[in-house]
């Protein structure tokens, strides 16, 4: 392992660190920055009732990552994103330089610890909105050491949905950790006057999650947050595919928050738009993208997600995500105030999925320690995750969707679920008890709910 | 004789749902299967190979587009004696919307045996390696 | 004025008729033809409960005209068209020819008479789906005869919505007879086993019509067709903008075609996306075709005519129309199925909707001749159009939205409307007596309804 | 004494609205206006300014494209001494989305004294126009 220093109370790698400038000089920065910022862009669209679109995008190289962010400026989005590639996000920051000297086209993301600050900050200054980095570091501490000294303001990640989804073998303890400090920072920054906004991805694995499990590890991760001083949080939530279930959870978001969090901070509810196996014919696509957008504002959605028509074939073209947004932002267009829903159902959801959570989060909460709580739930699977990239996690629980689409647990494993809420789900998951090769099958077709027997979009 | 291969994801790769269902697909046609799971570097499919030295094949997937990068010491890695099994290869290979047969030819330059679009497609190909290994020689790609 | 002779039982211009084949030889053609037919792709629609979509295209140029229809294709429409440029339509065939000659780019359409049936041939055999000759001309016998010749099994107009809007000084006796003659070829047909889609132009002067006004129209002519033989009726309704009104309005065209048509023939309910004035902003215009999209499903249309994003500021370019077919079509996805609409207001309009149509038609249709009823009634008023193109109409209805949005009247001038009906308008416009300059604002804000201040689409 | 304007849409186009908004606004402003409404042939615009001699200008309105087409004939209606008066043109006046100052360019070299956006403008033009007229010249465009 490399050699590490400390700066501003995380641990960075020395090479990392020898980069930036002086703490003091990244807060002044940031207090006297007169850019646009993420947690003002967030309560603005929280006063209109209409989310704002956000893309995720990110390339190897700068010159093409600064073209890209320009061209999905003019399709409306609310905040912009610098996406990071797999081997920073793994901190492989050697690889990520070899990559980008040698075919930068070929990373899957925009390399912000070999680029630099400097020139983080010129993508900052390339447009008119806030950028976020967007990732899936375990440990992100080096990545975001060198956000702040860029000046971003958003910065997603935690604990928990930043480690299940996105590595093999890093044990909570040490993502918990690596996050309270990241958490911890933006405690001092808001002491100063500098509110960073912290995004949650209550993604998790993306396919089939089960809404409580996204929102349980969501509020953990925001409770151990807000212990370090956090002031500004985004809870994202995957679109699902049945609306009452996905209103009912975002609109659960900020009910959880006034239960579990105190009021002094900011709690925005965000959807990601559906983060599974993506239809690949256009016509579907692209109603997907919209219906997001909609079920977005419905939910009482700050900032959406958007995803693009390309996203079944590989990481979109600026054309195909501009689109995106704009499609999402269609969704939320008030020309569809009309559309209203069976408010009984989804308050009926909402009371069922809070019930759920509560029972996943409050023997967490009972020790006081969270990550330590956390460490442990996973450990006896009393907190897990469907499809774990993580060993960590013990992937015994398995979801299915009901007769509407929604999504249900077929097997809770060991999650602490009442006996009413086993019942519940037992009966709206029962479909007879599968073969093993009837099992696999069944799974797979929840997956690829949303494929469609139609012309390919690419 | 039990047959047994080893499976896993690319090394900057943490893609699991896929790599979960081919585990249990594989193991309902009764291989064992060694599962490295994600974000499992080349050497540590060396290391299982060694371990399990009769594996029929080294089964990898990589859908976040670093494919050639992370499987770029294949050659390197087989010069010094190591991962000589048949490698199977599948996933999404590249970055980008807009895909070139360029991009497999590359992949094939390294060495990788079979590369393949669809996971039900495994087992056949299994059954060709298999086949081709007790005749005494390998195939020479699907 | 040119000579005239006749063709399949209709006058036509010598000249125009110098060029067709005989009459055997074009009904043999369209009887053995093997092109997609409208009435079928009109069934096909029905029968799956999701509306085609359908653009208006039209260029001067014949190989633009034939790359314009290619590049629509792609996008998914269920029909396409050739929209006729304004010379042709009003049969000022030499000015069509000349504009043809020096600038076919500045013509606003495709002047089929002038390119002839052969050319129209190339058009069909283009494209996979069925083409639709739009236009607007009062008299359409010279039109129809060259669009039969080429193989169209489509055709839009009719003696009163091809009047109205499209001239100055057409008397309706002239309309209705040239439109009477129309349709007398489409019974010819029928008795062929040729069923030719002829579509019923509800969209009137466009802006600001009253559904009943639209429905009385197209009903009117509906009989009048129906009595010379056509058996497929394409029943085109304008979107006005509030989602109640319209979804009534489609719903109603069934309702009053169960009452007033025989059951042989079929009757395609259309929605025309907004055809008033169109927002400039792209956010809005595309959130407005989308919602044409839903409306039209949610209203059982067999086919929406889309509108595109440049609507506001000219003939669109095909990428425009490409994306509009799209949009248009998101509305009808099946993601969309959730989204439910208060029927008992629903209802409530379609009973209100059908009562002043029957009071508009019934006295119209009194004395047995329809087109001697439509030009008495015009004249006298009782029929009337806002906005009228036409001296024929009066013009004295002044139409208003009211609080939802909905089209009601402000005046009903001498339309023979009970006092019910008038009470109920009378209560839903109730404003104030307004004085004449603030009268021409809020007419004017009624138009620009859906105008909002948004950067520029083009 | 009573002002005087001729007003109507050009020879090829049934567009309305705007005629009949404009008519309205200009007689609340305190014309007399003589409304040919659509589909005017230039020649009816000059018939009618010989019958009405003391029209202040004759309003002409093009929305389907045509515009240019449609006004082909005035430097010849000019030339045989009709139509003298100031012609106002607006509306939208090439065809397609995308506009260029070239459309405009070629509308002034048939002779046409204003091209406006915007009907509001119309009063201020119209007063412009009585000026000019007053002063004995003809103002220059605006
Ligand atoms: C779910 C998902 C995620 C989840 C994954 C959770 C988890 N840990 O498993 C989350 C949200 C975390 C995620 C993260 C990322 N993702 Co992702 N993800 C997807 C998504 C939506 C579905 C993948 C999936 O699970 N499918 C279900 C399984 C059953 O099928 P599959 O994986 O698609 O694989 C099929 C075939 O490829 C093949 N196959 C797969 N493996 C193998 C192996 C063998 C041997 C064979 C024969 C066949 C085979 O069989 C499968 C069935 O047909 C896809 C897009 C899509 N398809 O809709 C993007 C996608 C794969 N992701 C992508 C990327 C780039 C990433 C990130 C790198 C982020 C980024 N830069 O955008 C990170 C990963 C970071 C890292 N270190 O790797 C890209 C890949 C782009 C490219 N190649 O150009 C995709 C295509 C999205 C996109 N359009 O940008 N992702
Ligand atoms: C309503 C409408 C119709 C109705 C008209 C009903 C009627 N008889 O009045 C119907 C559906 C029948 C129709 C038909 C056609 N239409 Co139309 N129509 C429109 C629409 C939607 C609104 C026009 C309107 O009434 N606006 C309200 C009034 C108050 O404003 P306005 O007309 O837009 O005019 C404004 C300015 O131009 C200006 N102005 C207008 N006249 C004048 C005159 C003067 C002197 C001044 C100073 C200013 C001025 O002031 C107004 C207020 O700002 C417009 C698109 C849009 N704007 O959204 C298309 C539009 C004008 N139509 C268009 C066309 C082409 C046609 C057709 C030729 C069909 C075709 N080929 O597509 C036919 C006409 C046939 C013919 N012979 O002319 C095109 C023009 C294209 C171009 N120039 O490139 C437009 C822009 C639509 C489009 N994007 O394709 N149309």
């Amino acid at each position: 392992m490399s050699e590490t220093v400390e700066w501003a109370g995380m641990r960075i790698d020395r090479s990392t660190a020898a980069d930036l400038p002086q703490w003091r000089e990244t807060v002044d920065a940031l207090r006297t920055s007169t850019r646009p910022r993420a947690a003002d862009a967030l309560r603005a669209a929280h006063r209109t009732g209409r989310p704002i679109a956000q893309p995720r995008c990110g390339v190897g190289g700068h010159e093409e990552m600064l073209e890209l962010l320009r061209r999905l400026e003019p399709a409306g989005p609310g905040m912009l994103t610098v996406t990071i590639d797999s081997y920073t996000r793994l901190k492989q920051f050697d690889r990520a330089a070899q990559a980008l000297r040698e075919a930068p086209a070929d990373l899957n993301g925009y390399p912000l610890t070999v680029h630099g600050w400097r020139r983080g900050r010129q993508l900052l200054d390339a447009v008119g909105v806030p950028l976020e980095v967007r990732h899936g570091s375990p440990d992100a501490r080096d990545l975001f050491a060198v956000a702040l000294a860029a000046g971003f303001t958003s910065f997603e990640g935690g604990g928990i949905g930043y480690n299940v989804p996105y590595c093999k073998d890093v044990p909570f303890a040490t993502s918990m950790e690596a996050w309270r400090q990241v958490d911890a920072v933006c405690g001092a920054l808001a002491d100063d006057g500098v509110i960073v906004d912290r995004e949650l991805f209550g993604t998790l694995t993306a396919v089939l999650v089960p809404p409580s499990i996204s929102l349980a590890c969501t509020l953990l991760e925001a409770i151990a947050a807000v212990r370090e001083g956090v002031r500004c949080l985004s809870i994202a939530y995957p679109q699902g595919g049945e609306v009452h279930q996905d209103v009912a959870a975002l609109r659960s978001i900020r009910a959880l928050a006034a239960r579990y969090l105190p009021p002094h901070v900011a709690v925005h509810p965000v959807l990601h738009e559906f983060m599974g196996v993506f239809p690949r014919g256009r016509g579907t696509a692209d109603a997907l993208i919209l219906y997001g957008g909609l079920v977005a504002r419905l939910g009482g959605a700050d900032k959406i997600i958007n995803k693009t028509n390309q996203e079944a074939y590989g990481i979109p073209d600026a054309d195909a995500n501009a689109l995106g947004i704009r499609t999402a932002l269609m969704g939320t267009s008030e020309l569809l105030d009309f559309v209203a829903l069976d408010e009984a159902r989804i308050d009926e959801e909402m009371s069922w999925l809070q019930r759920e959570v509560a029972e996943l989060v409050d023997p967490v909460l009972q020790d006081g320690d969270v990550p330590a709580g956390v460490a442990g739930a996973f450990a006896a699977g009393r907190l897990d995750v469907p499809f774990s990239a993580s060993v960590h996690a013990r992937s015994l629980v398995v979801p299915a969707r009901d007769a509407t689409g929604a999504i249900r647990y077929r097997r809770t494993g060991e999650l602490p679920f009442s006996a009413a809420v086993r019942q519940r789900n037992d009966r709206l998951t029962d479909t007879g008890a599968a073969a093993p090769d009837r099992f696999i099958q069944a799974v797979t077709a929840d997956i690829n709910y949303f494929l469609r027997d139609e012309p390919a979009s690419v | 004789m039990q047959r047994l291969v080893i499976l896993g994801v690319a090394h900057s790769d943490a893609h699991a749902v896929a790599n979960h269902l081919i585990a249990m697909q594989l193991r309902e046609y009764g291989f064992t299967v060694v599962n490295l799971g994600v974000c499992t570097p080349l050497a540590d499919f060396a290391a299982a190979l060694e371990a399990n030295p009769t594996a029929e094949a080294v089964v990898i997937g990589s859908l976040n587009g670093h494919a050639y990068a992370d499987l770029a010491d294949l050659p390197a890695l087989r010069a010094a004696g190591r991962l000589r099994c048949p490698v199977v290869l599948g996933g999404n290979l590249t970055v980008g919307s807009h895909k070139s047969a360029g991009g497999i030819e590359r992949l094939r330059g390294l060495g990788v045996d079979h590369i393949l679009e669809n996971p039900f497609e495994l087992p056949v190909v299994l059954d060709l390696i298999r086949e081709a290994a007790t005749a005494g020689r390998v195939a020479a790609g699907v």
